[in-house]
Formats: structure tokens, C-alpha cells, sequence
């Protein structure tokens, strides 16, 4: 058998060699086709070999990714994807390792362990399809469904508060936050290009529609012809500037955040300069939870530090102990404590 | 005290011996224990130790929950068990003798720190007054000790307070006992200076304290004679004491080297696994990775990720634990993938009685998985055992491409015995061969002997493939909902598990190979099984034994071996559930349980009442 | 198409039709195939009938994955099963013919729509000819008609755009088949009327496909003869088509009432139980309290929760999902708490083929805990006895104080037959007796009969108690690590589940009561079970047959019925589950399993073939 | 039987009436005590029937509470007592229900339901005794525990960052969050008393030291000599002034704490009035987020906000449906759709 490729790049990888054998299964016009054609478009220029990715994912119609791509592939159980994938970690570092889940999977029966990968900053990238329903199962409320929303499971009206996977994934202590919409094709692909180049948990909220379960539920932001003045796109060290002719900003007023024309007259508030960097989680946690319809949505990196990821010190704990005991001696191990000689 | 034989000296050479000793959590019990077994382990017996841990972490001082308790049973015969009732009893105070009285040998020794034997203690104890004196004891012999005051005396000049003079008070137990089964005090001196080579007034202490309680009984007349077991015939070669979690950790290191791969090892915290998970993440220089996960159903689902991406890879629980892993062993069922699940089974159901032990969970790993699951089980039979039962897990789950189920339970691992170390030279490697070419690589391709499909993991360029817990089509891999291959991926699936049966050894019979009566116990019944069948056997009554190691798949002679025999008796602590595995796949012999669920292991004496019964009310006619 | 009579007229007389509707999952299949069975139940045939949906929620339209299918049988007798290869096929387009042809009974009537059948669309389908004229389905009596034509033709001046037009082009289909077997079209044109009552233009034009498929079918000379099936003998009674879904919430509603309880259903979505869930949640004003947990385990948690606090508590789910709440059922066991755990068993194992049928649960459903954990267990046996069946649930778990687990399965929520209403008066409450007195109670106290614990809830002055998951003493319930009253415990739970039997019906058996062969199935494979034997019994074969629906504790006069046949026939979709129990349980007996594990039901005629070999090759002598 | 008392008083109880007669079995010396306590004394003063509070548990040292007390009690498995105590709420609003867990058994193996009870607003009251370590289970690592510690299950230092609960609460949006200190009995005795007024799902960390396994791990900040100047005892409406002689304060600076004299010159920052009522949660944040030894410690109540429940919503989505369709006739419903008559 072939041995274990370093991590180089395969010399000229196109998009085509991302693209499995199996037939697309997702219904027409689905969200997911634009997020699987981004993302066969950004690998080839990561700078991995194609052996050396994973797609791991847990059950959903999200979780269907991992067929469609040529690569090392792990349709898991329904929540474990982010567990599958820290065993892979651990077993294997070198690999880079993608989990694919919905809001269901991911931050319903998944939202455990995906709450614990993000904090053991574990090195793995996690792309959360949000369309605000469980598809596969046809239609029930997700955790991220809206409060008063009527589903098949909640005839009258959901009673629960939706999680915002943003600060969700935020407070865990993602080393990198971001959310990106399947419609906005380039930005997407930027924000999955960064994902791929970060070292640690990193975090991506898709908004992602379900035309048939949830047709349009991002449309209040996301559609052509509001965009611009709804959704504000993050960049590290610019003001937060929005709107269809960039005449409008977000502004920090003591802790709150307040939106008006950029030219606006300073009243004890003043422009924010977006950081990605800064370990402090304060601005982070701000800008994802501004909520349409009190303020725009933010699209972008909202986070991205560097920390040791959980693999580099589990092995280098290894490394650590090898060097200080030597590899271990199984003959040793064995007749090591308290011995005696029978003659 | 078996077959004592009197001698000139006031020596009594016995052939076996089992000692309790018991008193607070705080007092040093273990220790005592485990000093007492090394010195017995260098003079050749042959032991078997359980300790037995109060449910609460520390509960207060004096009172009956808190008692702890270490029980040694040596012999100059092969020893299979801890042994049915302690010969003496060291308590160290009353809740210690409350608690553990009943389970002492008519005529037995008790050996009491009577220091402690004051109202205030023996009322904490539920005794209304002093047992030591009441005459509640005259079937015993009472050797009552002023240990408290007696040592304080010994170290009346130690540069020592009174707390720490206190604590040794132990060792001047130990010194008694010593001089009573006629121990050296050299390898728990050793010990001692060793342990407290930077504080070598406790050392000093230790010492004093135990060669005083030495010559006290060597020079004062309260024992009236003093006892010696010969050394067993042991098998030459070096030996250690090992628990059963040890050598579960050990066995597991081994099965990774000799496999040439990583080891990953999965857990939550489970009482009585926890101590697997302790033990292997000392073993960082070997490559061994271990990862708590923050529950069970993470810790199996990493541990099938590892074993995805080409670790040995391994996830630990008990019975609770396995319930919460049954959904993602279905899928190592599906992925075939490697994994080792160990179920150290405790009391249940429910949180049940956490520290106790039990076999209540076979019938789980059989079928406690939904649709049509087989996995491989098989379950260790003494604490050594567990060595070489997770070094046989591991080669079978990856040479057959399957998760496994390997049972112990919480008296074998906290159990221990004097293990022969194997020489690292004499264990054969773990071969996978797995060679795939990427023109002709199929997932679920198998081997045409044992129908393994290919561990072929990420990092293998030109191999890229997909798998899941959905059907998988024959060879390709590829998700399928056809009716007919989803039969015969069931049915390759279970054929999978069933030629293992060509890979394990036989099950041997120990005793006639026909006959009357089979013993047919499974885990760790063994130790008790066997032993009252050696005593019945050597009493002239025809009656063989057995034991399964291997239980899914079964030894493929098991069913001759069944049909050989008019009754197959299978004592189990559980409600039944081998023999009702048994009469399903072996129809048309006679079976008879022995049950028991009472958190503890079965008596050697258990095992022989059940055999005489039978004997005696004729059912064999 | 048994036994056709050729009559004067036109009109063939037939006694049982099957006829499978096929087509796009946009093709309003689903719809068709119920009014038809409305119009069919209208006129007194006894009917079955099963929808079966594409895996995946909406493949891209014409592929083959994305065919959707109902199917009915409809007859002048009893009918217990939607038939085994259907008469006649609509199909919508070429996917439809191709993934549905193989199941067309030899000589069968297939009506298509040809206008679907050019070259784009038969190549999607992977035919590389048109099959309507390629002569390739000879060996059937092919109708191709051009329905979107001519429905679009009917429509010309209907004021709709194209894409509605279209969409009503099933009900010019549906119209032909009516006239086909000679059913009314107005209960459909009602139910039209009134679903489109704010699109009357909409409502006309389906009205108007109707009407001129069956006048197309009518005038033009297509068929050479149209049939009629004759009313059957059916009781009297107002009836309702209901499916299996359908049933096990009305059943569960009902008994909440009978209980006078509220209803708690707490349960997170899987295929095929979510249904369970959408229908319960429409049912507020019955006091009906849904909770769509975040995952199993808290849905089984939370439904614990809720029989602690006084609710009748059910939890429902599919395989998988019946794997994670082990570990919480063992806790329901250990507490004694009342809970209904409802399982709709689909193929496994892992994801397995989600929306396919199987019956691999039952032995999770008896071992599928850790530790001595026993449950009580039924299972439906026809989509109307889901209604019995989840009443009778909901009973014994409240009146016997135990987790039951109710097993159905994909093929029986989704089928659908007639039910004859039950008179709400004649249902019998649910009587809860537990009078405690503060001075006397004991949370652990017993019936003396059915040894069931009180069901005392939070609110009771003076009845304050702790419960959990630890061991508890007899009567008191406090903790407990006694290792007698353990053994004890475990012995009264089983028992307690073991004296259910004093509160069921015994087995019947339907045929002779003794003899060679009882065929015995278990839960949904009562229809092609009963089917089957009774043929053969028609046929002068001396067969017998039951079905269990009480699987823990098994009727009382099971062992005695087995004990009556040379050969216990076990028919199961799993590899032999029951067979297993009833070997271990019942020995003695001769047992014969016939599995099949193909995500699908049985066939009537695969019953037959297994007891037509068991005849011809002698086994029996 | 007796019937379902209403909520009102009973006459004189007193703390004697809420302790059961099961011995406490909990290591001497050990923090779990002191809650004890205070729990049995504040419970009289509430103004709810003895029988109607229920405590429900999990598994752990802390999780043997329940038995301790004289009042309706359930000590569930491991890491799921929010979830029972979500079905019990569901069945029976009237009852005051609390949950009593660890930070392994909250954070760790019940995490997700943690985050879905909080979520949802449930109205139970859940205590977090967080001594860092899993105390039953004889001292591993916890989701509390700092990284680098050791512990059994990690003898040279946990790779792990740990979980903030007040944080993890906050993002949850639960309407309640506090923090206390098992040591401090009347602080805790006001904040458990406060926890038992708030309706919604109230969320109180208690810093508990276990003297077995992870002795003195909030000496730094609880320990009788610093505590003054280490930790800021939040009040509503007031400004975060603390230290042994009101010296010192804590200032907001742009989105950072700063902390010094209380009458330092304003270099930017000014002082923070607490508003536990605050809808939005960031000063919430922020102060949860203060962390020893970078900032002295907030104990208190961070959040105190009204939101309906999730049993009011459900059970006013039942009376809705009962006005609007009476309550339902079994007969009418078996009897609803398409149905037809054989004579
Ligand atoms: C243990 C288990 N429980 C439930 C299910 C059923 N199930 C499959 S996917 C899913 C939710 C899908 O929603 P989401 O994660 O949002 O993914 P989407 O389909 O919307 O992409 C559910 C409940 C399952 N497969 N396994
Ligand atoms: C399913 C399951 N897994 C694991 C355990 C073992 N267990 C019991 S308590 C506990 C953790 C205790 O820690 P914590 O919640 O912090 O409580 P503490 O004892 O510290 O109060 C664990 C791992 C269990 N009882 N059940
Ligand atoms: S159901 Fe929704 S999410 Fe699923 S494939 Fe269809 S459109 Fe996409
Ligand atoms: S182990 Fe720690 S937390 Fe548990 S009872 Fe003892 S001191 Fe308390
Ligand atoms: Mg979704
Ligand atoms: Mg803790």
C-alpha cells in the first residue's frame, strides 16, 4: 500500500478532481449545490493533497457532502460528526479535516460535542449549513428556527428562542468565527479559503436555503435587492461601512451598537475598526449578535487567533515523554514494578 | 483455614490462608494490603487480593459506609480466587469489625486494635457495648491490641506530631501479622525507605512501627502458635502482582506495538473503568493518545475516527456507558470499522450499585444494538487474563475488520494475581495486510477467508473513498437501498463474525471430556468455577468445567463439547443470559443455571453447594 | 387479478384488485392513490394500501431515485395486506415504469402516460428505447395514452397558466382508472370542491381532468373491458381508512383521556416516527403537551420526567433513536416510573436504509440494557391495531408501573386500512389506584397482585420521596448496597413484569388448535401471514397460525400452543430474533425460521412458497 | 391521596422541615455542605409548598443533593437532570424545580441539554456546584478544569481551555445567571433566594471546593485574606466598586475592563453602573468573561430578565386551542375526516 503523502501539494489539482462519482442527490435548486461547488473550487489551491483531506459529517441533507467529494469521505451518525473527526485529528494530524453539519445535527443532538471540539480547539473545520429547518426529516423545527414559527412540528407557532451559531460558536472559544451566505459564491469561497488555511477550530455559519422546507428564510438579508444596505461585510482593520453606496456605519455606543449614516455627527458614539485578532471576545460576540430586524447582519471573519490546537499538544505531550523516557520499551513496560523470580 | 497439621515447633504449616484486613478509608488499609501480598508473592505462594472500596469517596471517619477492606488469599496450591471467607480478620476499628464479622470463618482469628474499641466508636458502629468484651465473639479467637497506644509508645522520641505518629500505627499491624503468617519485614522496609526517601523521619517511623508490632507478637504470648505456608509450585520466570486494570492497560500497549500503529484510547469517566484511562495516559512514550471525551457517546464516535484514520484504537466504559455507545457501535457495524469497546460491567440496572460487580450486561453486548448488528465478544476470566484478552481484542478486531466487545467486570480489575511477564520477543506481531491497488481498490472488497473488507485510511493517495452508516453496496462501497444486496450485506456481515470462529482457539474442558455434569462458566466466574471443581474432583465426584473466553463468536467445538454431557450447570451473575444464548443456539441439551445478583462474585463454596444439590437430589437420573 | 368471471356485459367481475400508482414525487401520486381509496372504501371493499417514498426528499424530477409509489388492494373479503404484486401500474413517466415493473404481476395492465415517454426523459431512466413500442413489455397489456395532451387539451380555456394545467393532469388519470373499475368520481369531485374552495378556477379544472379521463376511458375503445369488485362483507359500523401513524396518536390521545391525564409526548424527529410528533402536535386542545427534544436521550429523559410529575409519558422514535435512550429506559426500570417508548422499527443496522421497513428491534427491545433491565414489550400487528395496541401501552405501563416499549414499523405507519370507529363510551378508563397515607406509605410499597409500585407524584402533602437510579431498598426506596435486598429487587422487577401476563389475552390461534405446523409471527407480519394461511387452509393444508402482539411477558398459554405443533414456523424480517427468545424460553419445541432482511414487508406468496416446501420436502416427517 | 396543593405557603416551616433523614454522606469538609445549608434555610422563606418543590440531579458528588432534602427528590443519570426536569416542569407548572449538578455533570456529559434548557427558557432552577474536578468519579479533569492541570486522567496537565459557566450561560441566553461562593453563606443564601423568585430558567455557578481531589481551587480568589480585593460583588444599578476599603473599581475602556483605585483620573473609561436587567447581554459578557488573576472575579447576579417560559408558552398554546375548540371530544376526533357507514 501507498505510504502516507506528506502534506505538499499535488502538482496541479483542478476542481474536476474534487468532484466524486456519485450523483448529487439534493432537490432542485437547493442551497447546498452552491456551497459544494465553492468548496471544489477553493481545494486546489490549498495546498494539500487530496489524499490528505477528510469530510466527515453526521446525517442531514448537508450531511450528504462528503459523498459528492473526491476525497476521503465519513458520513458518521446523526450529531458525531465534530466527535468522528477529533478521533481522526488525534489519530492523524497531518490531515485537514472538514466537518459538514446542519443546525440540526450540529447544534441540536450534535451541540455537545460540538460546543467541546470548538473549546479543546481542536483542528478541524466546521461548516454549519443553516437554513433554519430539519430537511432531511422534512420539515421540523431546528434550534435556529424562529421563534412563532410554524413547521410541521410546531403547527402553531415554535415556543422556543433560536441559538445564533455565531456567538454560539464564539463563546465556545473558536479560534475562528465566521458566517458567509451559499448565495454570495465569492465571498464564500474567501471565507472557506481562510477556514482551509487556519490552524485550529475554526467555525463557518452558511446561510443556506431549504426551498422546500424554508424557502426565502434569509431573504430578509440576503436578497438581491437589500443586501447591501443589510449586510455588513467584515473586514479585519476597517470600519464597519455598509449599505449600496457605502454610506452607512455601525457605530459603538458605550456597549451598544448603533446604525446610521456614516456621515452621521459622533453623539458619544464612535466607528468601530473590526479586529479579528483580539483576544478579547467582546467585539466578536457584539457583532454576531446584531439581528436583522434591530440592526444588519454581519457576514466575514468575526474571529481568527492562533492557539495551540488540541493535536499539536496532545502529541507534543508524546513528543515530550519520548524524549524524556525514550520511545518506551515494551519489555521494560512489562517487568517494570514490584518483580519477583520464580527459579 | 484448611487442613491445618500440627508440628514440634509452635509453627502450623497450613496450605492456605486469607486474611481481611479492614478499618477506615483513611487507615491505610490498601497499603497494608499490598505490602502484605508482595511479601507473600517473594516467598512463592501462590495469591489472588481484592480490595473492596467504600461506595462513598470518604465517608466519616468511624462510620460503616467508610470501612474499607483488602482481603489476601496465598496457598502453596494454585489460587484462583481471593477466597470464600477470611481465615482472620485485622480491624482497626469497630465499624471495621461490624462490616466484616459476618463474612469471617467460624473459629477464625480477629485481630483488633482495641484502642479503638471505646463507646463513642462502637456506638458509631451500631454495637451497644464492646464487642472485644462482651463475649459476641466467643466463637472466634480474639487477639485484641492496644495498636494505637503500643506504637505511639514505640515512637514516643520520633521528631513526629501526634497525626503523623498516628498514621503508622498500619504498619505496626502489619509487623503482628507478618510475625503470624511468618512473612520477612525486608521487601515493605524496602519499600518504605524507598517511598519516603525525602522524608526519612516517616520512613524511620514506618519502619520502627512495624518491626515493634514484629517482636510484640514474636515476644508476647497472644498468639499461642504461629503459622507457615509452603511455597506453591510456580512456574519459573519472573512474576509481578498485577490488577486486572493493569494488565487491561499493559495488554493494550502491547497490542499497539506489536500492531506497529498509535493507540487511542476514547473514555468518559466511568466507575470501574476510569483506572484503564489512568493507567494508559502514563504511557505517553509509547505512543499511546488518550482523549476524555465529554461523554460516552464522543468518546466511542473519536474512537472510531481514530481507528478510521489508522490508530488502534480503543474506548473504555461500564455498563451505563456501553447503553450510551449501542447507536454509534452500529456504526463501526456498518463503516467495519476496528474498534475495541471495553464494558468493565458493575451492578446494574441504572446507576444500579456502581462499585459492585456483576455479569449483567452480556445480553447487551449480544444484541443491545438496533437492527441486525453482530459485533465480536469476548470477556477475560481472571485479572492476569486481561492481558492477554485485550492483546487477543485488538488482533481480532483489526485482522477481522470489526468492533469488539471485550467484558470484564468490577472483580476482575480490581482483583489481582501474580502474573509470569511474557517476553516481549515471545508475542507474535500483529499482522494487516491490506495492500489495495488503486486500479482495483473496492471499500467493501473482502477477504476471501475471513470476508474483512480493506483498512484502507486517509492519506493513501489514489484510494479517496466514502463511507457511512447507510447500506453499503457489495464491494463498491457505495450507498445502496437494493433489497437483495441489503440481505446479503446482513448476511455477510454476521458470516464475518462468525469465522472468527476459525481464528481462536478451542474451548478445552478441564476433567473428563464426557460425562454427567458440565460447569460451563464465561469472565470471571472462572476463578471460583474452577476451584470447586478441582475440590470435587479431587473429593472423586465426576464433574468437569469450562470456561469462555471467547463468546461471539463461540469456540467452534462448544456445541460437541455441550452435547457431551447430560447436564450443563452455567453459574452466572446474572438472571441467565449465556444460558439462555446457549438453549437458542445449542437446542437439545439440558441446561441449569446458578444465579446470582448480589453485586459480588460467586464462592468457591457457592459453586460446590449447587453441584451437591444437583448430586444429591438425583435431577442427574 | 384472481379468478376473473366473464360476464355478459362488458364488466368483468374480479374479487381482488391491486393496482400501483406511480409516478414523479411532484406527480401528486400520493394524492391520487387516496382518493382512490377513498372511492374504493365508499363502496365497501375491504382494502390495504402503502405509499412508498423516495429516500430522498426531492431527486432532481424523471431520475429514478426520485419515483414515488401507493399502492392499493382492494377486494370483495377480508384483505389484510396491500397485495404482493400489484394488477395494474399507472405510471406518470418512464422512472415510474422502470423502478416499479419488476413487482407487475405477469399479464398485468400498465397505463402510462406517453406524452412522458421521449427520448430525454426515457434515457434519465435508463431505457435507450421508448419500452412502449419497443416490444419489450409484451408479456403485459400496455395502455399508453397521452395524458398530458390530452388533459392540456381538455383545459384550453381554463384560465390557468401552463405549469397548473399540468399539475392537474393525475386527476385525468385518476378518472380513467375509476372508470376502469368502475368506482363514482364524486367523492372526489367533494373533497376537490371543498380543498380548493379559495381557488375555484383551480378546483374546476381538476374536476374537469377527472370527468374526461373517465369519459376518454369510457367512449374511446382502449379497453376492452372494465371490472368491478363486489362489495365485501364487512361489520357494520362507521369506518375510517387510517394509517398506522394516524392510529398510534388517536390510540395514545385516547388513552390519555381514558387516564384522565394529560399527554406528554416528548421525542426528536427520525424517519418514519416523526409523524408521531406532527400529528400529536395538532391535538392541543386534548391537553396533548409535545416537546421536540434536542435529541433522544432528552426526550426520554424529559419523558421520565413527566410520569414522575403525573403525566401519561410516551417517547417515540425509530432504531436508532431506540438505542440512545438505553441508558435512560434503565432508569424508568430502576425508578418504576410508567413510560410508553414507541419504536417504528426501520431497516439497520447504523442509518441502514432509513425508510425502509424491518423488524430488527425486537431483541434491543428485550436485552438492549445494561444490567438485569426488563421491559415490557408489544408490538401492533396491523395499522388499525396501532390504535389498540398504543391504548393497551399506555395501560399496562400505568396500571403495572413499567417502561413498555411499543414496536411497530415503517411498512405499518404508513399503510392504511379501513378502522371501524370504536364507540368512545365503550373504551374502558384507565384506572390509576394508588391512595397513599402519609403515616403508612412507602415509595417502594408493592401491590400485593401486580406488584406495582404507587405513582405518586410531586404536589402530595407528606408523601415527599427521593427515586433514582441507584439500588433501592424493598418498601422504603432509600439507596441501598445490601447485596440481598439487590437480588431481591432484581427478582421483583422481573417478576413484575413476568405477572403481566394475568393482564392480557391469551394467544389465539386461527386454524386447528394442534397439528404440524403453526406459523407464529410477531407485530406487521400478521397481514401476509394470516393471508397466507388461510389460502392454503382453503386449499385443504392443515396450518395454523397466531400472531403475538404481547411479546414481554408472552401470553400465558404460549408454551402450551407450541407445545400442540411437530414445527413452530417463525416468519420474521430480522435473522431470527423471536425464534431465538422462543428456543431459549420454550425448549422442546422444533423451530424453523423464515428471514427475510430486504427493507421489505413479506409477500403473501412468500409465505406460502416457505410452507409449501416445508411440505414438499417432508421436513415434517 | 391527598390532592395537588396550590401554591401558597403552608403555615410556619422552618429549615428543620427540609432536611430528610438520610445521613449525608458527603466527604467532611466538603463545600457541598454549606449549599446544603443555605438551600434548607432559604426555602421556607419562599413561599411554595414543601410539596411542591422537586430537586432533580444527575450524577456526582453534588448530585446526591436531592436525598438531602425533605422535599420531592430525583436523582436521575448522569448529565440529564435538566432534561427530566424539563418533562416534569411540562407535566406539572405549579412545581418549583431545581436541578442540582457538577461541572461534569452540567458542562461535560449534559452540556447540550444545559444549552437547550437555558435556551428554551424552562422555568428550573439550576446549580452548577463547580469544584473544577470530577469528584465522585475520584478526581479527573473537568470542562472547568485549568488548562495544565493535573489530575488522574491527565498526570502532566490537561490540553484542554476551560468552559466559563456564567459565560456559557449567558450565551445561552438564559434569563437568570448568577454566581456565587459555597463559603461566602449569606452572599450565597441571597443569591439562591433570588434564584428561587425568578421565573424563567435561572442559572447560579457556585464555586465549591472539593478538599479531596481539587483542595483550595479558588483559594486565589475566595481565600478569607484577598477575597476583598478579588472579587466584585455585583449589584444592580450600583457602579463595580470592590476592594477591603471600597478602593476600587472597574472600568469599561472602549470594550475592556480596566481595573484600578476607584479615584483614578478617567483616562477614556468610566465607571460601569451594573444593570442585571439589561436585555442585551453584553456587560453581562464582559464581566462573566473577568477571570483571575488578569481581573478580580464578579460574584452576584449578572442577569435578571423576564421572558416567558417555556411552560407558560406551552400551556398557553393548549388554553388557545381549548377556547378556540373546547376542549376535545374523543369522539369527535375518532370520529373526524373522511369516514364512511357499512350497514
Ligand atoms: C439518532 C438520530 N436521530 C434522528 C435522526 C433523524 N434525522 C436525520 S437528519 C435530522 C435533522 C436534519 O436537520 P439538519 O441537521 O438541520 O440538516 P438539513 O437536513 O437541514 O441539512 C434528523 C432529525 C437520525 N438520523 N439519527
Ligand atoms: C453515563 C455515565 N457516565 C459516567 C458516569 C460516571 N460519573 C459519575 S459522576 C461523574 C462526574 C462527576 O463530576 P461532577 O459532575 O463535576 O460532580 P462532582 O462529583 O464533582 O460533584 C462521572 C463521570 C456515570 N455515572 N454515568
Ligand atoms: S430538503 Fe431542503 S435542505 Fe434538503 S436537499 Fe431539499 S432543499 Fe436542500
Ligand atoms: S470527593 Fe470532593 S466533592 Fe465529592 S464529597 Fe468529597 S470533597 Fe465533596
Ligand atoms: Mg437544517
Ligand atoms: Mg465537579
Amino acid at each position: 500500500m501507498a505510504t502516507i503523502s506528506e502534506t505538499t501539494p499535488a502538482p496541479s489539482l483542478t476542481r474536476q478532481d474534487f468532484i466524486s462519482d456519485q450523483e448529487v442527490r439534493w432537490c432542485p435548486g437547493c442551497g447546498d449545490y452552491a456551497v459544494l461547488a465553492q468548496m471544489q473550487k477553493i481545494l486546489p489551491q490549498v495546498g494539500v493533497a487530496r489524499e490528505n483531506f477528510v469530510f466527515v459529517s453526521g446525517i442531514g441533507c448537508s450531511s450528504r457532502f462528503p459523498y459528492y467529494m473526491n476525497t476521503y469521505g465519513f458520513h458518521s451518525i446523526h450529531g458525531r460528526g465534530t466527535a468522528v473527526a477529533t478521533g481522526i485529528k488525534c489519530a492523524n494530524p497531518n490531515l485537514s479535516v472538514w466537518v459538514v453539519t446542519g443546525d440540526g445535527d450540529g447544534l441540536s443532538i450534535g451541540g455537545n460535542h460540538m460546543l467541546h471540539t470548538l473549546r479543546r480547539n481542536v483542528d478541524v473545520k466546521v461548516l454549519l449549513f443553516n437554513n433554519r429547518i430539519y430537511g432531511l426529516t422534512k420539515g421540523q423545527a431546528s434550534p435556529t428556527s424562529e421563534h412563532g414559527k410554524h413547521t410541521k412540528s410546531t403547527p402553531v407557532g415554535s415556543i422556543e428562542n433560536p441559538i445564533n451559531p455565531v456567538s454560539f460558536a464564539i463563546s465556545a472559544e473558536a479560534t475562528f468565527v465566521a458566517r458567509t451566505v451559499a448565495t454570495e459564491t465569492k465571498h464564500m469561497a474567501s471565507v472557506l479559503r481562510r477556514a482551509a488555511d487556519h490552524r485550529g477550530a475554526a467555525f463557518v455559519e452558511i446561510y443556506q436555503n431549504c426551498n422546500i422546507f424554508n424557502d426565502g428564510t434569509f431573504e430578509d438579508v440576503t436578497a438581491r435587492d437589500v443586501k447591501s444596505d443589510r449586510l455588513v461585510v467584515l473586514e479585519h482593520g476597517k470600519p464597519l461601512v455598509f449599505g449600496k453606496n457605502s454610506n452607512l456605519a455601525v457605530r459603538l455606543h458605550n456597549l451598544h451598537m448603533e446604525v446610521g449614516p456614516l456621515d452621521a455627527p459622533s453623539n458619544g458614539s464612535h466607528l468601530i475598526v473590526h479586529d479579528e485578532r483580539a483576544s478579547d471576545p467582546t467585539l466578536a460576540h457584539i457583532l454576531g449578535n446584531m439581528r436583522w430586524p434591530d440592526y444588519p447582519e454581519c457576514i466575514g471573519v468575526f474571529r481568527d487567533v492562533r492557539k495551540p490546537t488540541y493535536d499539536e499538544l496532545l502529541l507534543g505531550q508524546i513528543d515530550q515523554a519520548q524524549s524524556a523516557k525514550g520511545a518506551g520499551s515494551l519489555q521494560d513496560l512489562i517487568h517494570s514494578g514490584d518483580t519477583w523470580t520464580i527459579e | 483455614m484448611a487442613d491445618t497439621k500440627e508440628v514440634t515447633t509452635p509453627i502450623k504449616e497450613v496450605d492456605r490462608v486469607t486474611i481481611r484486613f479492614a478499618g477506615d478509608s483513611g487507615d491505610g488499609i490498601q497499603l497494608s494490603g499490598s505490602q502484605f501480598t508482595l511479601a507473600t508473592a517473594r516467598l512463592g505462594n501462590d495469591l489472588s487480593t481484592l480490595p473492596d472500596f467504600p461506595a462513598e469517596i470518604r465517608a466519616p471517619a468511624g462510620t460503616l459506609p467508610g470501612v474499607s477492606s483488602f482481603q489476601i488469599s496465598f496457598s502453596e496450591n494454585p489460587i484462583f480466587t481471593p477466597g470464600d471467607q477470611p481465615d482472620v480478620l485485622v480491624v482497626m476499628n469497630p465499624a471495621a469489625l461490624k462490616v466484616n464479622l459476618k463474612d469471617l470463618t467460624d473459629g477464625g482469628i480477629i485481630v483488633a486494635n482495641a484502642n479503638t474499641f471505646v463507646p463513642a466508636n462502637f456506638k458509631k458502629a451500631g454495637y451497644d457495648s464492646n464487642p472485644l468484651e462482651d463475649g459476641s465473639l466467643k466463637a472466634y479467637r480474639v487477639i485484641p491490641l492496644p495498636i494505637t497506644e503500643l506504637n505511639a509508645r514505640a515512637l514516643a522520641d520520633a521528631p513526629l506530631t501526634k497525626k503523623e505518629i498516628d498514621r503508622s500505627k498500619n504498619f505496626f499491624a502489619l509487623g503482628v501479622v507478618y510475625w503470624l503468617f511468618d512473612r520477612p519485614v525486608e521487601s515493605t522496609v524496602e519499600w518504605v525507605q524507598d517511598k519516603f526517601k525525602r522524608r526519612p523521619e516517616i520512613a524511620k517511623a514506618n519502619v520502627t512501627s512495624l518491626k515493634t508490632g514484629y517482636n510484640y507478637a514474636l515476644t508476647t504470648e497472644v498468639f499461642t502458635s504461629h503459622y507457615r505456608v509452603r511455597k506453591a509450585d510456580m512456574e519459573p520466570g519472573e512474576y509481578r502482582n498485577i490488577t486486572g486494570t493493569e494488565a487491561t492497560a499493559l495488554g493494550l500497549v502491547a497490542a499497539a506495538r506489536l500492531a506497529d500503529k498509535p493507540l487511542f484510547y476514547g473514555s468518559y469517566p466511568i466507575t470501574p473503568a476510569s483506572d484503564i484511562l489512568h493507567e494508559l495516559a502514563k504511557f505517553k512514550q509509547f505512543d499511546v493518545r488518550t482523549f476524555q471525551a465529554e461523554d460516552e457517546i464522543a468518546a466511542v464516535c473519536a474512537t472510531i475516527g481514530a481507528s478510521y484514520a489508522g490508530a488502534v484504537a480503543i474506548t473504555g466504559t461500564s455498563g451505563p456507558g456501553l447503553a450510551l455507545k449501542a447507536e454509534a457501535i452500529g456504526l463501526a457495524v456498518m463503516t467495519e470499522l476496528p474498534i475495541v469497546i471495553i464494558n468493565v460491567q458493575r451492578a446494574g440496572p441504572s446507576t444500579g450499585m456502581p462499585t459492585k460487580t456483576e455479569q449483567g450486561d452480556l445480553a447487551m453486548a449480544f444484541n443491545g444494538r438496533h437492527g441486525e448488528s453482530p459485533v465480536a465478544i469476548l470477556a477475560a476470566s481472571s485479572p492476569s487474563d486481561c492481558f492477554t484478552m485485550a492483546m487477543e481484542a485488538v488482533r481480532i478486531a483489526v485482522q477481522h475488520m470489526t468492533p469488539l466487545i471485550l467484558l470484564t467486570d468490577g472483580y476482575l480489575v480490581n482483583g489481582a494475581e501474580p502474573w509470569r511477564l511474557p517476553d516481549v520477543e515471545e508475542l507474535s506481531r500483529i499482522r494487516i495486510t491490506q495492500d489495495a491497488d488503486p486500479e482495483t481498490f473496492q471499500p467493501y472488497g473482502r477477504d476471501p477467508e475471513t470476508l474483512a473488507r480493506p483498512w484502507v485510511t486517509p492519506g493513501h493517495p489514489g484510494l479517496e473513498h466514502r463511507i457511512g452508516g447507510l447500506e453499503k453496496a457489495e464491494g463498491s462501497g457505495v450507498v445502496s437501498h437494493d433489497p437483495l444486496n441489503h440481505e446479503r450485506m446482513v448476511g455477510l456481515r454476521a458470516e464475518k463474525i462468525a469465522r472468527i470462529a476459525h481464528d481462536i482457539p478451542e474451548l478445552e474442558v478441564e476433567g473428563e471430556r464426557s460425562g454427567d455434569i458440565l460447569v460451563l462458566g464465561w469472565g470471571s466466574t472462572y476463578g471460583a468455577i474452577i476451584s470447586a471443581c478441582r475440590q470435587m474432583r479431587t473429593e472423586g465426584v465426576r464433574v468437569s468445567n469450562a470456561q469462555l473466553r471467547y463468546l461471539n463468536p463461540f469456540p467452534r467445538n462448544l456445541g460437541n463439547i455441550l452435547s457431551r454431557f447430560k447436564l450443563v450447570l452455567v453459574p452466572e451473575l446474572n438472571l441467565g443470559q449465556l444460558r439462555d444464548i446457549l438453549a437458542a443456539r445449542y437446542p437439545g441439551n439440558r441446561y441449569m443455571g446458578l444465579n446470582k445478583v448480589q453485586g459480588q462474585p460467586f464462592k468457591i463454596g457457592e459453586i460446590r453447594a449447587k453441584l451437591e444439590e444437583i448430586l444429591e437430589t438425583g435431577v442427574m437420573v
